[in-house]
């Protein structure tokens, strides 16, 4: 990455993309250290590692962007605008949490932020995701949808169905995949005989992006949500990363398939490299955001922590 | 398939305006759409020639009626993403059986959505879909698989036996801010009866008694209720035949009330006989009606295979008018009702 | 999810061997595959170090475990076209909850091949899949889903309850010639029992009778069964326990001979309570042995709502011995057994 | 077509496209005339205009070789090996009929000649024949698999889903796809936003034959068909054709968007025509084959007609 990065974002973006990032790598370092002792009872998919992509799309969308996430929800959710309290009561299972206790960690729902809800069914809110362009277009709306999605989603017959309904109804919604290479512990190559970019690009344009680079996902992400709003077609969009945790819970992934290098793997090292070495921010400002964000953690949790669990009897919602 | 070889026996009580059941659905479908612009409809061969039958034809907004290819599960997936954000899907299957393509949506993601998250958001979609039978269609095309979703919280289901009720419980049904389904029996379509033009609703959960009688309670759904009917009708036969209209919610006062009278309970369901609808409603009136029930019930359903398709094995598979009465005369005897 | 903190109170009497449900299983499979080249197995995971729960571990046939990706619809296709053509699949689907992907093929393949051609070929096929709960996994992952799958002609549903029953329901279903389909309950996993280490079947459709008493009958399923078991060792209760091992088909003799005995019926099945296995053996029993039942019956199952993730809520959701135990006392008292 | 196409085909393989073409065409035909009797109560699918492309690939599979069809039986079961007789039984609903009358016009079954059953449910039996291929596989045998479908089949999730399966696990199966260009009464642009060889070609080789040219399948196929067997792995072709009658039943076509030309696109007369001109047959010996073939037609339909309905009582099968 060198300052002539500068040229394709703007500073106020490069300071959202590290902060978006920097909330959800912390929260889910405190998820981690947290998970062992029980006080979320709910299977946990972490995102480190592969913060950059969200965040890099988020810059570009806005709250009326519908987006509909599968099960590996935390940083998504967070770049496109839910709350910190509202998500950690939410893994602690209070009434406060975003889906009042009923959803989990893998149910996120934020409607004035474009979240209309997830799935832990691998596969199918892409279609869902189709859906919301479908309404935009018939509405005669503006906003636009994404569907997003891992890479062994793309495994599933509805991704290819979801395609082409979107290409054969031309309706504005951009395909995000991002793609960690792993579905749990099988790798890429082993689930998908195909280049996911290539079977896309048989449907609709395609970009891909470093997904471990925030500036090439903000430059690719940028280019393929401006085509969406512009054509109102569909778009497709790669972003390779890492996912640096195992599949499910708050431990290290330890796979010979998956080796991390915290410094070149890293998403937020290198935006702070970049954003340091522009003038953008310096050290001791990220320590001072750094401490920040660990506060309004802190109150997320302690949100999560006095607020009240359901009542029993409300089990039949 | 010479479908228009199958008519009906039925003949509803003549009223201001006789309409087909298929152009109750039509009629509904097309009101709805008028008077609600976020109303569209969407599934294969919805917006052809045949129009699903005719229910889907010469309709005033062709604009928001979306054919589809045949990939019914992503078809599904947004029908409900389109119902999240603020319009009213009706997503129609020619089949029911291609609804099995779809269980994935319809179970895990439909059924689920306003739980997963509390209720805090509306998904107004409606899933209707026809039931075929007869003209070796076979094993894959001929199901009836209301019995399958009636198990599903978190869906509603209806199954109108007469015009009257088609379009009164499809308005219902787009009116009403949860899933519902509908099953039409493609044997009804045909069938007439007076329609009122304005608009009208059926509430969801609420039954009808089709016939007066006080010797055996026929609880009956759809295409069943309409036999059980002609059966009373031609035999006069003594029996309190309700039609529960609605699958799920189930009209439990109206059946026990109807128990309560004769003491007696036969549930004619065509669908698989293991479970379902006639099972529940078996097992229901039997934990709660226990003491009013003089004689074991009985149900008639499927036998426990998959359809036939050759015409004499698929008449022998099939209840009919005559096999139903056949059936409730052993038990109860020919009188004629009051 | 830390499954290994869910144990169990349920230790079986005392054996020859003890062995883990998890590893009847494994040991059924592997001595299967050894036997018989043409069983394989397959199945999204099934050949990853964690190899199904442990059920697929250190297998002595790692070349005929394949893993396959996200795709269960076709999954099942395909499996179904191996058993077509020679070979015996056992096909896994480490949650139930995606069998719903794979209806289509299940219910418009699978389960109808057989009669569609007169039982001309043979569809030697096992689907396992196992019934995850708790630990907030929300409605999508923690769904029971026999009850669907029993409606269907055409498909075996055997559901083991204890190590034994395990391996030799599951060595029964990969001899069958028609599909099989096993529910294996993940709170199940680690129970232990006693099994033979040589091979052995049970016949699909005979039950057994997991405690003996002559107030109630209580016909109980899978994790269920292991439940009130629990309850009626704990509370000394006079209950007469069937467990049916296998839903289809059922071993109706087994339960009516109970029936005749105790006069009263409680059917323990966790899943929706809308007519599944609950409501047809309700049924089946008020249809064919009415005179002997003294009191109305009763069903236990999920309430009427999709699972919900917190911890209070799932606590409130789910049967437990305690709630089963208690219902059982406040019907017919606490009598110490014989 | 010129007589340059002698090099590539064998004489008695074109006498045989002949006959399996003029076989499957009158039957249809017969079938057509009959159907308003109501004599065979099943929904028929006709294959008229069609007929080359199950001929054509048929001339190089085995009997051992599995081939799975859909709802369009009639002309591939026929090539495969599917006896006059037991066809017409079933479409008459009697016991003699190769389904022993359960499963109709749809549903056909011949194991000897490698037919396992098709489907009604559209795309569903494209994974059941990459099943048939992986019992090939592993059980070490020869034989290799057909899954045959229509272009709308490939609308369907589980026709990816197949690919991905078949190419992952390199599995010796034929993916046949006979593009009549509808689905019902839809046009294939209206129902696939993409181009079927397209996808096809990001998980296998794919390989296009003129679907109205008997020769010009039995070239394509042949190579195709060689690939299969030679890298055990999944190879694809399609072939375009052009469906003369309704979708369903026995009226021809009147959509506008499907006009035929009974000289240009019908694959007997222009096989017929190259045949003559490369004096391979002459129009008496044509004559003589479609005579014999009527009577064969003549005995299928008498052996129907005398064959027994089977009996309500075993409706329980
Ligand atoms: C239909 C279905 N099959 C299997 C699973 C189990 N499962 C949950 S997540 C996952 C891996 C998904 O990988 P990918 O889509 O790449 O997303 P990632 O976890 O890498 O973010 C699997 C197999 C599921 N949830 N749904
Ligand atoms: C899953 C499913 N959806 C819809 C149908 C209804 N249907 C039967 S045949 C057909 C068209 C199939 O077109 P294609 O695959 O191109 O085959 P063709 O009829 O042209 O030979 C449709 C939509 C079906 N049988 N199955
Ligand atoms: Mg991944
Ligand atoms: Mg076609």
């Amino acid at each position: 990455m060198s300052t002539a990065e500068l040229d394709t974002i703007n500073p106020a973006d490069a300071l959202r993309m590290l902060r978006t990032m920097r909330v959800a790598r912390q929260m889910s370092q405190r998820i981690a250290k947290l998970y062992p002792t029980d006080v979320m009872e709910t299977p946990v998919h972490l995102c480190i590692g592969q913060e950059a992509v969200s965040a890099g799309l988020c810059c570009h969308l806005t709250d009326a962007d519908q987006m509909l996430l599968g099960h590996r929800t935390h940083a998504p959710a967070l770049a496109k605008g839910l709350p910190l309290r509202k998500l950690m009561a939410e893994l602690y299972g209070r009434t406060t949490g975003c889906s009042h206790a009923r959803g989990g960690s893998m149910h996120v729902f934020d409607p004035e932020h474009g979240l209309p809800g997830s799935s832990a069914i691998v596969g199918g809110s892409i279609a869902v995701g189709v859906g919301a362009a479908l309404s935009s277009k018939l509405s005669g709306s503006d906003f636009i949808s994404v569907s997003y999605f891992g890479d062994a989603a793309t495994n599933a017959g509805v991704f290819h169905e979801s395609m082409n309904f979107a290409a054969l109804k031309q309706l504005p919604v951009l395909f995000l995949c991002e793609n960690n290479g792993l579905s749990n512990v099988m790798p890429v190559a082993e689930h998908a005989a195909y280049e996911i970019a290539g079977v896309a690009s048989q449907f609709m344009p395609v970009f891909r992006a470093d997904g471990t680079d925030a500036l090439s996902v903000y430059r690719e992400a940028g280019k393929a949500v401006r085509q969406v709003r512009e054509t109102r077609a569909p778009v497709f969009l790669e972003c390779t990363t890492k996912r640096w945790m195992k599949h499910q819970g708050h431990e290290r992934d330890d796979l010979e398939i998956n080796p991390i290098d915290p410094v070149t793997d890293c998403p937020i090292a290198r935006l702070e490299r970049f954003m340091i070495g522009a003038s953008l921010i310096t050290p001791r400002e990220i320590l001072a955001l750094a401490k920040e964000i660990e506060a309004e953690i802190d109150d997320a949790i302690e949100f999560a922590e006095r607020s009240p669990y359901p009542q029993p009897e409300f089990v039949e919602a | 398939m010479p479908w228009s070889r199958f008519d009906s026996n039925y003949r509803a009580p003549a009223g201001e305006r006789d309409l087909a059941f298929v152009d109750a659905i039509r009629e509904a479908t097309d009101q709805a759409m008028c008077l609600d612009p976020r109303v569209f409809a969407m599934g294969l061969d919805a917006d052809d020639k045949f129009g699903v039958f005719g229910s889907m034809r010469d309709m005033t907004h062709p604009e928001r009626i979306l054919g589809t290819p045949i990939s019914e599960n992503a078809n599904t997936g947004v029908a409900l993403g389109a119902a999240l954000t603020g319009m009213r899907p009706i997503l129609i299957n020619l089949r029911n059986d291609f609804l099995l393509v779809a269980m994935d949506q319809i179970v895990n993601y439909v059924a689920k959505w306003q739980s997963m998250f509390d209720g805090q958001c509306a998904v107004p979609l409606v899933m209707r879909s026809v039931i075929g039978r007869g003209w070796g269609c076979g094993a894959q095309h001929s199901q009836s698989l209301q019995g399958l979703f009636a198990q599903i919280p978190g869906l509603k289901v209806v199954m109108p036996a007469t015009p009257y009720d088609a379009k009164g419980l499809l308005l219902s049904a787009i009116k009403d801010d949860s899933p519902v389904m509908m099953f039409e029996h493609r044997w009804l379509y045909k069938n007439t009866g007076p329609v009122p033009e304005e608009m009208y609703t059926i509430p969801l959960g609420q039954g009808q008694r089709l016939h007066e009688g006080s010797s055996l309670t026929v609880v009956a759904t759809s295409l069943a209720a309409i036999h059980t009917l002609t059966a009373c009708e031609q035999r006069g036969l003594d029996v309190d035949l309700i039609d529960p209209r609605t699958i799920k919610p189930l009209d439990m006062d109206l059946i026990l009330d109807s128990v309560s009278k004769t003491g007696r309970l036969l549930v004619v369901d065509y669908d698989f006989p293991f479970g379902g609808v006639a099972a529940e409603i078996t097992s229901r009136v039997c934990e709660q009606a226990f003491d009013r029930l003089r004689e074991p019930p009985q149900r008639i359903g499927f036998p426990e295979a998959n359809m036939p398709a050759s015409g004499p094995l698929e008449r022998a598979y099939y209840p009919t008018p005559d096999t139903i009465g056949e059936r409730i005369e052993r038990w109860i005897g020919v009188e004629v009702c009051a």
